[in-house]
């Protein structure tokens, strides 16, 4: 077969793979369908519940890329602070950081064989 | 010691030319030190081909002896015609920011982060 | 930029056939001496900015246009790859011209001597398209800085 | 004409047709913009189809050299065999890394075609692209460490000139500077290294180098310039934060030749690490050096994507992470390189998952790229925070953006996960934390592209974009060739790893054919 990729310790089918997902989702849609039919469109039970708040509109819902993974940026704040320091934008700073990786990299490469 | 002299002098324009891109904030400084860096290789180039004593690689008119090894030069030729274009274009898209934002100073870019 | 003083114009026409000369003597003889395409095209050039210094890039772009220009150098980089292309029946760049007589086909002699013009096959060729696209774009490009100084229209486009 | 001659002179036509219609455009521009397009069109058809060609014979058959200007062979007339030709050398990755190159262009021209519809001095737009064809080329072709300074300048002057192509937006000039300092920075340390070189074994011709090299003090310092030249241009950390200015003001079409961009430069370090210094060089010292440069893109490059609201910037980061996965995978692959017996094992595996990384990581990353080139078609800003519900007006768009995010993550079937599916197995045998750390960083990417598509594609449809449809067909198009070849890359795997993949590999990790298959004997 063309799609087994052999690796050195197993092989990659991404056709039976793809069985797979399809069996797995045929049986969770097996396992939806033994549930209870009591769900109707068209009532209240499709509007969403916000402790008896009025819903807010659509376009007001959406949540703006700046919002998500708030957590998750709060949570490394001092990481990013640190890494945004680093990306300056300035033109001086990306032939600094050359001139810094050719420096260390003699230190490894030449000076190694030497000292 | 004096034929390393030239090499001592391709050091010194390069040094010289990163310590214009690295410590200038003005965006023309840096390109000039674009040019002396260039400069430097090129003539590390010229260098290398030089035998002490002998003549110009051209046979019109050209006395009986030993010739300068040709090959240096037309790499050095090579890399100024691309200067000359790496210049213009940088020295254009100079121009262009300073109309944009009102200023060659390096850390006031637009583009960060 | 604006118009110099009559002194300055008045040398700078007096200087550019001179110029013009040196710089296309260079790009014909590059086969021979030092020089060529580029460096006889950038001589011309120069003397092309001078006429722009000196009588200011905005009536300098009535008589010359920037589009012309562009024209020339495209004309002068395609000459440059059909001499190319033509000796494509051995190798790319071959040079189908050198040794068969005729034009710029005579054998060069060996060791040294004065300088024949007319060796050397398809190089003298391949100068003068070069010299043509050098000097169209490095005119086009002075033209198109000086014109950007005053006004800020143009620029930041050239592709030597 | 037959299919033998057009085949013996393919390196050259493939760089010479399109120099040529290149300065045609000029000339051409009266005929209207119908015949510009033809042109161009039509030019990278027929380079594709060329590049195809060649790399169909160098695969079945052995590399092709090609000497400019004489007759074939290095023999002089006097009998003397010296490498003092102007050169050119297809081997297998070299026809594999021009496939990749001539694709993309394809895809490139086919989808401004529509997009830049609305700019002016187009012929100059497609004479700078043509350019940067025969850049990309030229790189991958010669067999001269000179004339890939003089290709790698070509590459740099066009690409800047398109970079700085919407002039009007007010960042566009900014990038491009940016991008050319970076350049001719890196092009003049390569220049020097050439000359530390050429000083020493008085030849510019790789393999006549290689084959002299003797790893001294100065040899040691013209690999640190050229690696740090290359490690530059092709965006890896300290040196990357070029990539996202870069690449984001450049229309979108660009952003794609750009991504190919430095992958040349990723090729050029490779060329000049397995073929150029080879088992001569220090191959652990320099392999963990290549380790831990992607190592510190992968990371540096994911974690900067996440918090960007420029969604080509926030592609342009991931790009960058990507480009880690193949330094980390070839720096494993060299560092084992003077063991034969764990490099047959697991070594050349890992350089094969590294080099199909490159051919995956064109095609989602240009995806992903013109994808955000269609945003910014219909609604005219990069900005995340102004964006949303748009995936009901372009649903195809939308898809594509899908299948670019999933295989940008690893996420299978798509093509991504089987080149990361290598590169993880063989590095865990090197070095299991590498292998963490690669994975972690696969769950980060997917959680930036997430970011992307729920703020750009998801939520309610908002009442600015009520207007909005989808793209022109010539942008559909472009998308959808991309994208089929996304999915089927995925799951044909291993078609390619044994067709397009191993004979690249086989071919640069061999130095000894190299040389002798340019030199004789």
């Amino acid at each position: 077969m063309q799609s087994i990729l052999t690796t050195p310790s197993g092989y990659w089918d991404p056709l039976m793979w793809l069985f797979g997902l399809a069996v797995a989702i045929g049986f969770a849609l097996f396992i939806r369908s033994l549930g209870q039919k009591s769900y109707n469109k068209e009532t209240d039970q499709t509007k969403p519940f916000i402790s008896g708040n009025p819903e807010v509109s659509k376009s007001e819902s959406h949540v703006k890329a700046s919002n998500l993974y708030w957590g998750f940026m709060e949570s490394l704040k001092s990481y990013y602070s640190k890494i945004m320091r680093f990306h300056t934008g300035n033109v001086n700073d990306y032939v600094l950081l050359l001139v810094f990786v050719i420096a260390v990299m003699f230190l490894i490469i030449v000076l190694a064989g030497v000292i | 010691m004096i034929h390393n002299i030239p090499y001592l002098a391709v050091v010194a324009l390069v040094a010289i030319g990163f310590w214009a891109m690295i410590f200038r904030k003005n965006l023309i400084k840096v390109i000039i030190g674009i040019a002396i860096i260039e400069s430097g290789v090129n003539f590390f180039l010229v260098a290398l081909g030089y035998r002490s004593g002998a003549y110009a690689p051209i046979y019109t008119h050209a006395p009986s002896g030993q010739m300068v090894l040709p090959v240096p030069q037309a790499l050095t030729l090579t890399s100024i015609v691309i200067g000359v274009a790496v210049l213009a274009l940088m020295l254009s898209l100079a121009v262009q920011i300073y109309k944009k934002q009102g200023t060659l100073d390096t850390r006031k870019g637009v583009l960060k982060k | 930029m604006s118009e110099m003083s009559k002194i300055v114009r008045s040398i700078s026409n007096l200087l550019l056939p001179f110029i013009l000369i040196y710089g296309f003597y260079i790009i014909l003889h590059g086969h021979l001496t030092p020089g060529g395409g580029f460096q006889g095209g950038a001589v011309v050039a120069s003397g092309l900015v001078m006429v722009l210094v000196a009588y200011g890039s905005e009536r300098f772009a009535s008589w010359v246009k920037e589009k012309h220009l562009s024209v020339l150098e495209s004309i002068g980089a395609l000459g440059f790859i059909s001499l190319a292309f033509l000796g494509l029946s051995t190798a790319f760049f071959y040079n189908f011209l050198a040794g068969k007589g005729g034009l710029f086909g005579d054998i060069p002699p060996e060791g040294s001597n004065p300088g024949a013009l007319n060796t050397a096959g398809t190089l003298p060729l391949m100068n003068l398209a070069v010299g043509l696209k050098v000097i169209a774009g490095l005119a086009s490009i002075v033209l198109v800085m000086g014109l950007a100084s005053h006004y800020f229209k143009q620029g930041g486009e050239n592709d030597t | 004409m037959s299919i033998d001659w057009l085949l013996i002179h393919s390196p050259a036509l493939i760089i010479a047709i399109p120099l040529f219609a290149a300065f045609t455009m000029p000339l051409i521009k009266k005929l209207g913009n119908k015949t510009r397009n033809g042109v161009a069109f039509a030019t990278v058809l027929l380079i594709e189809i060329l590049v195809i060609m060649l790399a169909k014979d160098v695969f079945a058959s052995g590399a092709r050299s090609y000497v400019f200007g004489a007759e074939p062979g290095l023999t002089l007339p006097s009998g003397y065999i010296v490498p003092i030709r102007i050169l050119f050398h297809v081997d297998g990755m070299s026809a594999f890394m021009a496939i990749i190159s001539a694709t993309i262009a394809l895809v490139a021209v086919i989808y401004s075609l529509k997009f830049m519809e609305k700019e002016t001095a187009l012929d100059r737009y497609y004479l700078l692209l043509l350019l940067m064809m025969v850049g990309m080329f030229g790189m991958e072709f010669t067999a001269d460490l000179f004339n890939m300074f003089v290709f790698l300048e070509v590459l740099s002057i066009a690409s800047c000139g398109l970079v700085a192509y919407r002039i009007h937006l007010a960042d566009a000039p900014e990038g491009a500077l940016k991008f050319m300092v970076i350049s001719s920075i890196g092009a003049l340390m390569v220049l020097l290294a050439t000359g530390f070189l050429y000083g020493q074994y008085d030849a510019l011709n790789i393999a006549q180098l290689a084959k002299e090299l003797q790893f001294n003090f100065i040899d040691k310092i013209a690999l640190v310039l050229l690696l740090g030249a290359f490690a530059m241009k092709c965006g890896s950390f300290p040196m990357h934060q070029w990539v996202p200015d870069t690449y984001s003001v450049a229309p979108a079409p660009i952003s794609i030749l750009l991504v190919v961009s430095t992958q040349v430069s990723l090729y050029a370090l490779f060329r000049v690490v397995f073929t150029l210094y080879g088992i001569s060089s220090n191959v652990v010292v320099v392999g963990w050096y290549l380790i831990v440069l992607g190592l510190s893109t992968l990371f540096i490059g994911v974690t900067m994507a996440i918090p960007q609201k420029d969604i080509k910037r926030l592609i342009s980061y991931l790009g960058v992470s990507q480009i880690g996965y193949m330094l980390i995978a070839v720096g494993v692959g060299f560092s084992l390189f003077a063991n034969p017996v764990e490099f047959e094992i697991y070594g050349f595996r890992a350089i094969e998952g590294g080099i199909f990384q490159l051919i995956n990581d064109s095609m989602y990353m240009g995806l992903l790229f013109l994808v955000s080139g269609a945003l910014y078609y219909r609604i005219g800003t990069r900005n995340l925070d102004s964006m949303g519900g748009l995936a009901r007006p372009m649903k195809v768009t939308s898809i594509c953006f899908l299948i670019g995010s999933l295989a940008i993550a690893g996420i299978p079937p798509f093509n991504g996960f089987a080149s990361k599916f290598m590169i993880y197995e063989t590095v865990y045998r090197f070095n299991p934390i590498i292998s963490i750390v690669a994975m972690l960083v696969s769950v980060l990417t997917l959680a930036a592209m997430f970011r992307a598509f729920s703020a750009a594609f998801m939520g309610p449809s908002l009442p600015e974009f009520k207007e909005v449809r989808e793209v022109p067909k010539s942008m559909i198009l472009g998308m959808v060739i991309l994208a089929s070849i996304v999915v089927f890359f995925g799951l044909f795997p291993s078609l390619i790893v044994d067709n397009l993949v191993e004979p690249a590999v086989r071919a640069l990790i061999s130095r000894p054919s190299y040389i002798i298959s340019l030199l004789g004997g």
